[in-house]
């Protein structure tokens, strides 16, 4: 993360979020072949095209801050340093992953990284945010809480609990809401009343900020900002980062949903190549920019190759970790389990 | 009888009861764009027909999905809310146990709750922890509530155009992996009444008795089982409460033998209430004591050797049933 | 009701306000004593100093329109026309009670006048409040649904969900939050952010309009004016009323919570002393009003002494209107139920 | 040994538990200010000890007292979160359920949920339906939670701080009637372990399991029955899961007859799974099949004779025993 280094030589600094970003596009365009070709299990949601936002943010974290992600959490826990070649092996289902392949592209979390997990279920990151904010102020650390939101998912109810318990005890959290347009195939702003998540925020009280979320270079000063006046005790904040979803909302979205062009319009804004652009005129050549991305795709492709390589787990092990008092009795040679 | 899958015949069910009754709609997450084609299009092309007054694509809020249907429903429509799957309905369990159920007894009769409420149940593959869940035991716990749990595309619809009709609120749970299975659908109005069971398949020696996915694999283990001359009669309840008792019983009389067997987890689950019952009311009838299968206490687990220990498979049915069987 | 006649002269309009202020007030004062008395079980909300709010919205509404109302619902029924006899027999859990005496203070209901019931759980009665509403659209009504909600209950999540859900739809709804200071025995700004419940309604696009709930006067103008434009298209509307809820929470509460001298102080702001000097400036002469202040008490007191010599239900009524499909099974004398 | 109320011996235990450790803290409505003197004040005068950081006064948000305390028990603290009744909790059944009991398990044991979730059941005269239920047998069903439903004061003081202590997520479920109830309490720490059951009565001829105020309940049935000379044991499980199989078993051993008594509705109740195993397990120990005795399946309703007529009440609990006494 080298945040010191990195202010000094801002160019030096946006290169390592691309090299980040680059990470986390190979790793799920990879996924989604991986998941073509039948490697994968049930569903995944894809980052691609918001890959600033997650970068921006969690680049701007030390490892003791925690993040609370959703079910699109792949991205924000690359970004928040989580290992790839083990959240390919999760996704994958193999010994090695994350989880220890027991939650698979929805659960993954790395709490050695301050990643405390994606999640299947919407909204619910943010009342665990608020909580882990707080567990901060009783142990008196000053780490903070990150939490990850998309559109649609402010219109549950739990987002607004979550944004007046922070305001009324004074969390160091910030919200972040990644505005991709869509809710699964529904047009967010179809069933969204008002002017949005901002105004939204704002009537609690909350100081609130919006941003170009396909700018890296604009997320990644705003975050530095914002991150830092959490941390100083300035209470919580919220960003509002508008991007675009570019792939369906699973891999298998066909999105017939959306009118002819949509897609590849949005295309154009993508963050990756806006990111280049920038380094390009920032003094980096085409081919550093390749090397980087390069990179990134064959760190990705071996990723899925070892994963690929590595034993599924025993089936033994799905009996560990559910609890202390009362955990599982295996099933027997009769059939019987409890 | 025309063949089409679960998820064509439940909508064309919600379809001809809209055409029925103009006061019956429905309303969830992504009716009106079949969630893009991504999951099982049970909406699919109704919004064209019905509109969007009608098929209403709601916002991510299953408290409200709930709770509008329930103050729609004592307001004289009868709303069909889909909450997905049953791991999203407990985020809508306090609309539906503190308010569906209790609104027609605790106001004294004054209103009816004529509503049906969509929870998907049971495992796909990879689904893991949190899309996973099969929760049919809680809600046959709660008095007000009846709750389904078909097994075939002929049932799926049948019971859906039943639990519109009715004028209690109905839990309607389908299992995910049903909704592409096929099947023979009649071409009447086919309505399949609630609280009667089918029985698959007759025998002898051995009652299970079962619903939803659990079913086909409770038949296909009777099938394996008849190869060693074991005649096993299978029941499908299709309705969980009120189940069919009077169909359990008799089958227990003529076989002496029961086996319940439940997709979900074993401890708590509906299978115990069925034993429970059966203790208390056939012990005359039993040879050996009922015995049941489910799935150990634990969350659903994601890698394929995990989520298969986890299974309640064919092989452990059968196994649970020669036990049975031989005792 | 009479709001023709009524508009056009005000006062008398007025004094039938105060009227049914007076059947509420002496229901809420005759029920605890009652209470104390032992003839009512559970726990009653008492609407004492809140009458103007119920009043002033009911009575503007028709009886086919809805209300959906809260723990505290005494007040609201009375306003939308239930009868305080019914209501007292079923506080006593007695034969003719509005709901079969199954019900008791908290589940207050009468169907017969659009009052769609009070209810014991926080914010239930704003997400089915909007599907009555969303009922009412689909069979083409000109009726209207008003919701009752406290200050202390739009902290949860639900209220902002409905609120959501009112805009989108374009619901013929009025929101009524009825601001009495307290949620419980906690203050609610003490756990409220921001500038509370106006500002994030109008966050939702919702237009928001405040008032003195103390006042009937105004209270009876601003609701009359909302209910017009809702009805007649205008979508939903929020009306926030100051109170203060000058008696405990329940009417066992000894209000150790407050400070010296804030409840009387607050006494003297009371909607029924503030109405009669309005009528008093207007034209009706003390004993006018001290008559009609003595009839609502000499109905409620009639109505408990006819709550009292009431019979009890047949404890076999409780079996009575479970569900037509698997109604529950009687106990037996062996002991048997299910 | 000292006599106080069930809520002076659980705000004390909790008060003890604060003191040892200082990341215990709880939240919920009103804490601080001790619902007013309106409720049983279990958490009294806590605030002036331990401040607003610890006896956290919460926003009405169930979903956030919920999810917070998930959140920061991954965070490395001891929340005990405080839900009021069970009823209200099903507003939070989501959090619980999707999120406290799944999160060791589904991110591979890098976390643990080291929190208590206080949801009060049970009945209190005029309490309706919606402030009277009790849903233990739904958390018994959902893997990753433990249930405990203490019965006195004692075990009420011993199980809390138990449960803090525990990594497991807990549900702790005080029943409304106890909170004024009085009892010894043990001036030692008193810590009662999760998963024991404890025998209030020993006996020969019958065993009567049961727990939370049923338990007593059932024992004064005993103490009636043996005035008939029936030698009845009673067991208080005192925690629902894990349940104390082992004291269960070695009792049907002994009396060779079953009664399980509950205070919930009786279909699909906790009493179920007990039947249930122990028809599996205990078969040939007993003389009788077991029997259970639970509320009817409806809401509670409020008037006196008809909230009489729901109750399970030690007379019925009396007229089941003599029926299992004399099969
Ligand atoms: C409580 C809940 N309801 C519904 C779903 C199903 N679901 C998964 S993702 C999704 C859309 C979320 O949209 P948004 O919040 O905008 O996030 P995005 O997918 O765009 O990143 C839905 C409806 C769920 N997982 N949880
Ligand atoms: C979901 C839920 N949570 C908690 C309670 C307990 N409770 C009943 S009334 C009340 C306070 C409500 O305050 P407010 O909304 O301001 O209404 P008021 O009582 O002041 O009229 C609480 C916490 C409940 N009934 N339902
Ligand atoms: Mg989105
Ligand atoms: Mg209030």
């Amino acid at each position: 993360m080298n945040q010191t280094t990195a202010r000094e030589n801002k160019p030096a600094h946006i290169f390592e979020l691309y090299q980040t970003m680059c990470l986390i596009r190979a790793f799920e365009e990879k996924a989604e072949i991986a998941f073509d070709d039948g490697f994968i299990n049930g569903s995944i949601h894809q980052y691609i095209g918001q890959e600033a936002v997650g970068t921006g943010v969690c680049q701007n974290l030390r490892a003791s801050d925690y993040i609370l992600s959703n079910h699109r959490g792949h991205g924000h826990s690359i970004a928040k340093g989580a290992n790839p070649e083990a959240m390919m092996k999760e996704l994958m289902g193999r010994v090695g992953g994350t989880s220890g392949a027991k939650g698979g592209s929805m659960h993954i979390a790395d709490f050695s990284v301050g990643m405390l997990g994606a999640n299947g279920v919407l909204a619910d990151g943010l009342t665990m945010g608020v909580g882990a904010a707080q567990a901060i102020t009783l142990k008196g650390e000053d780490n903070i809480v990150a939490v990850f939101v998309g559109d649609g998912t402010t219109n549950r109810g739990p987002f607004y609990e979550a944004l007046n318990w922070a305001m009324v005890y004074e969390l160091p959290i910030l919200f972040v809401c990644e505005n991709n347009t869509y809710a699964s195939s529904t047009l967010t702003r179809s069933v969204t009343a008002g002017e949005g998540p901002v105004a939204r925020a704002k009537a609690f009280g909350m100081p609130a900020s919006d941003v170009d979320g396909n700018d890296i270079v604009a997320v990644d000063e705003l975050a530095a900002d914002l991150i830092a006046r959490v941390r100083s005790g300035g209470g919580p904040h919220f960003l509002h980062a508008r991007t675009y979803r570019v792939k369906g909302h699973i891999s298998r979205d066909k999105l017939l949903y959306r009118r002819d062009g949509e897609t590849s319009e949005n295309w154009e804004n993508e963050p990756l190549g806006r990111c280049a652009g920038w380094l390009a005129e920032n003094g980096f050549d085409e081919s550093e920019l390749r090397t980087a991305h390069s990179a990134a795709y064959a760190r990705i492709d071996a990723a899925v190759e070892s994963a690929k390589a590595a034993p599924f787990p025993d089936a033994a092990l799905a009996y560990v970790d559910v609890q202390d008092f009362g955990p599982p009795e295996p099933w027997t040679k009769e059939g019987g389990a409890s | 009888m025309t063949e089409m899958t679960f998820a064509d015949a439940v909508r064309e069910g919600l379809a001809e009861e809209m055409r029925r009754d103009p006061l019956v709609w429905a309303l969830g997450e992504d009716l009106s764009t079949a969630h893009g084609g991504t999951s099982a299009n049970q909406y699919l092309g109704l919004i064209d027909e019905f509109g969007p007054k009608r098929i209403v694509n709601t916002p991510i809020s299953e408290n409200t999905i709930m709770g509008a249907a329930v103050g729609a429903a004592v307001a004289g429509t009868r709303p069909v809310a889909d909450l997905r799957m049953a791991d999203f309905g407990m985020c809508a369990v306090d609309e539906l146990v503190n308010q569906a159920a209790k609104i027609r007894y605790m106001f004294g009769g004054q209103a009816r709750v004529p509503l049906v409420v969509r929870q998907a149940i049971g495992m796909r593959k990879g689904g893991a922890a949190q899309h996973s869940q099969s929760t049919e035991a809680w809600y046959v716990h709660t008095p007000g509530l009846v709750v389904v749990a078909p097994g075939t595309p002929a049932d799926g619809r049948g019971l859906l155009k039943s639990a519109i009709r009715a004028d209690d609120p109905v839990v309607y749970m389908e299992h995910k992996d049903l909704w592409v299975s096929k099947g023979d659908v009649p071409d009447d109005e086919g309505l399949v009444p609630i609280g009667v069971a089918k029985t698959l398949r007759q025998g002898t020696d051995l009652t299970i008795v079962s619903w939803s996915k659990m079913a086909q694999l409770s038949n296909d283990a009777a099938e394996a089982l008849a190869k060693d001359g074991a005649s096993v009669e299978v029941i499908d309840l299709r309705t969980l409460w009120p189940w069919d008792k009077a169909a359990v019983y008799a089958s227990i009389k003529k076989t002496g033998r029961l086996l319940v067997a439940q997709e979900a987890v074993q401890v708590g689950g509906f299978a115990a209430e069925i034993m429970a019952d059966v203790t208390e009311n056939c012990a005359g009838d039993l040879k050996t004591h009922a015995r049941r299968i489910g799935a150990p206490r634990m969350p659903v687990p994601y890698a394929e050797p995990m989520e298969n220990e986890y299974r309640v498979t064919t092989e452990r049915v059968i196994a649970k049933a020669r036990e049975t069987l031989d005792a």
